[in-house]
């Protein structure tokens, strides 16, 4: 979501670039090489950006737009974008559809006195100056000071202090909801699956350590409570299994059929 | 005890500089309050004097958004982000865009986002914008649907070192449409950010619009 | 270029001022490296120029076992303190993620955290939780770097009036819109009770998942 995959349009003479590497061959007559397609793709924020693009690489007056031509062009890129995203090319499409509709409008006898509100284009070059005007404040954004990047807060140590400084609070609804919100990221990154963990595995991963904090050895069975029932001896046991591959312990048997012990991965040579 | 304003001095920048979050006159009054019956045109008076305390130093006085904060000067960022191992976070321009939508144009819904920037807005985007706490709900259109307003915050001002929306760079004019047709195009290769005496118009313009 | 001690000055004094660490000498020598060859000497200089600056002000410049720090004066404590009063602090929400992705994936690495969150993890995050005594160093994998594992404490348990982990609302009641979710808890559920013979395979199964 926030992570930039630098790619911008640089102006005058248009052209993408990506990563550095400038396409400059890429948009001469509007064919786009197959391999760079999602990167040009990428770098549109949608139907009225590219179509800005287009505008401005074809030097057009913006005025007599040949509608035509533009929804030739559009549909190209719409047949192009139809394997790739169909939620995109739908916003695509209804650019394309208003393209056509004011070329056949335009197509109509016209009245003899025209003014501007009766002029399909209008609109179309309303939205355009519109939303160029934000794409720009949008660019310049990017390169305004802000925190972290160009401005370091100037903070000191604090003095010894009278009153102790109170901690803050948090409930754990609060922590929920920022777990929800970690899940739902995760959700969209496909090779994380964060919610298949059992809770009680994990905990019991934690004490394994903390108790072979204190020994250097921990017979097998000990890890182990018969109280539990089998459910908790299973989860002991996956714990051990998950500890063992996270290279965390060891088990060591001196010889065969001596106990079995664990121990810290990391313990001293 | 009363104070003088060679007294308030050091008390103002020691609070500002212990402080995480920028202070404003009125914060900054409450905290003297027991002492004294705070005097807010003294501590302006302090503050502009600890402000020109810092030519020739490596720090700045600064006021932004929420109030005043004591800051590195941006041109020893380059020695300072050296001391961090985490690189600042790159936002991209469908966030940008979308922020600086709700910046100008506040309050807005994500609808009439869409309805500008002709594409569907990634609920993504809102999401993280409102995390980042740089916007915020702030009421709901009374229209079927009640949709959401959004607005920024005094945080998103902090972040960006800016004092008020009216910093912000000019929007530039939506000019009338045969004008427009001899001058966009000029305009369009130029690429020209007008940023100068029209940031007041803007505003003027901005509040019209809410 | 090279520097004389006044041109070090400002840039000394924006380096610790924005450093959350105290920097010793030997470390500012080093940050300085990529413009000149670091003049200790000049450094040193400039601390004490840097040092003499702070008299009538609010701040002292002090040198600490590991280095040099700006702190508020300890004249001005009392009203520092007077700072908390006025605003309840807080917790960020990269904070409070990293808090409950350790609570749910403990024993995990930092390097872990990162990656589930997408970005990285701010040091200050960890010690703030270090400090807190909501979260500790269990132990460290056993693969190159060593990465250190980082657990929740009981104390973490006490505060949130938990008898154990368990207690923590499962993921399925977390995620209530994402019926998927739960219906895998369930079938989770399921397989603990039935795991005798596949334990293996529920295992690799669920360390995939890693």
């Amino acid at each position: 979501m926030t992570i930039d995959t630098t790619i911008q349009i640089t102006e005058a003479p248009s052209f993408a670039r990506v990563l550095g590497k400038s396409l400059l061959e890429l948009p001469q007559d509007l064919y786009i090489p197959p391999d760079a397609l999602e990167v040009f793709l990428e770098t549109f924020e949608g139907p009225l950006d590219l179509l800005l693009y287009l505008i401005k690489k074809q030097n057009l007056e913006i005025l007599d737009i040949s509608i035509a031509k533009i929804t030739t062009q559009y549909m190209e890129y719409v047949d192009l974008m139809v394997g790739l995203r169909l939620e995109l090319a739908a916003e695509y499409l209804v650019m394309a559809a208003t393209l056509a509709e004011i070329k056949s409008r335009m197509l109509l006898p016209r009245p003899e006195s025209i003014n501007e509100e009766d002029d399909p284009r209008a609109e179309l070059i309303r939205r355009l100056q519109e939303y160029e005007r934000f794409k720009k404040v949008g660019e310049e954004l990017e390169f305004m000071p802000r925190l972290e990047r160009d401005i370091f807060i100037a903070q000191v140590e604090l003095p010894e202090l009278d009153s102790e400084r109170p901690l803050p609070d948090v409930d754990l609804r609060e922590l929920m909801l920022a777990l929800q919100d970690v899940l739902r990221r995760a959700d969209m990154r496909a090779d994380h699956e964060v919610r298949r963990d059992l809770l009680s595995v994990r905990e019991r991963m934690t004490q394994i350590i903390e108790r072979l904090h204190n020994h250097q050895f921990l017979k097998f069975e000990e890890l182990f409570t018969i109280e539990e029932g089998r459910a908790g001896v299973v989860v002991a046991f996956i714990a051990i299994l998950e500890l063992l591959k996270g290279s965390i312990i060891e088990i060591v048997q001196t010889e065969p059929f001596a106990p079995i012990h664990i121990r810290s991965a990391s313990h001293e040579l | 005890m009363s104070f003088n304003v060679n007294d308030l001095k050091p008390i103002i920048e020691a609070v500002l500089m212990a402080s995480e979050q920028p202070l404003s006159v009125t914060m900054i009054a409450q905290l003297l309050t027991s002492e004294t019956v705070p005097n807010k045109e003294m501590i302006r008076e302090a503050l502009e004097l600890l402000q020109e305390d810092c030519a020739g130093r490596g720090i700045d006085l600064k006021e932004v958004a929420s109030g005043f904060r004591y800051q590195a000067k941006q041109e020893y960022a380059h020695w300072i982000s050296k001391l961090w191992e985490e690189r600042a976070p790159r936002y991209s321009r469908a966030f940008l865009e979308t922020l600086v939508l709700i910046a100008y144009r506040q309050p807005i819904t994500r609808a009439e986002i869409e309805e500008i920037r002709g594409v569907t807005v990634n609920s993504n985007i809102i999401k993280g914008l409102i995390e980042r706490e740089w916007i915020k709900v702030v009421g709901q259109r009374e229209v079927p649907g009640k949709p959401e307003l959004l607005g920024t915050t005094k945080e998103f001002l902090d972040y960006f070192n800016l004092k008020s929306l009216t910093d912000l760079p000019a929007l530039s004019d939506i000019q009338d449409i045969d004008q427009q047709a001899i001058e966009l195009e000029r305009q369009l290769q130029l690429q020209v950010v007008t940023l100068d005496d029209n940031t007041r118009e803007f505003v003027t313009e901005n509040s019209e619009a809410q």
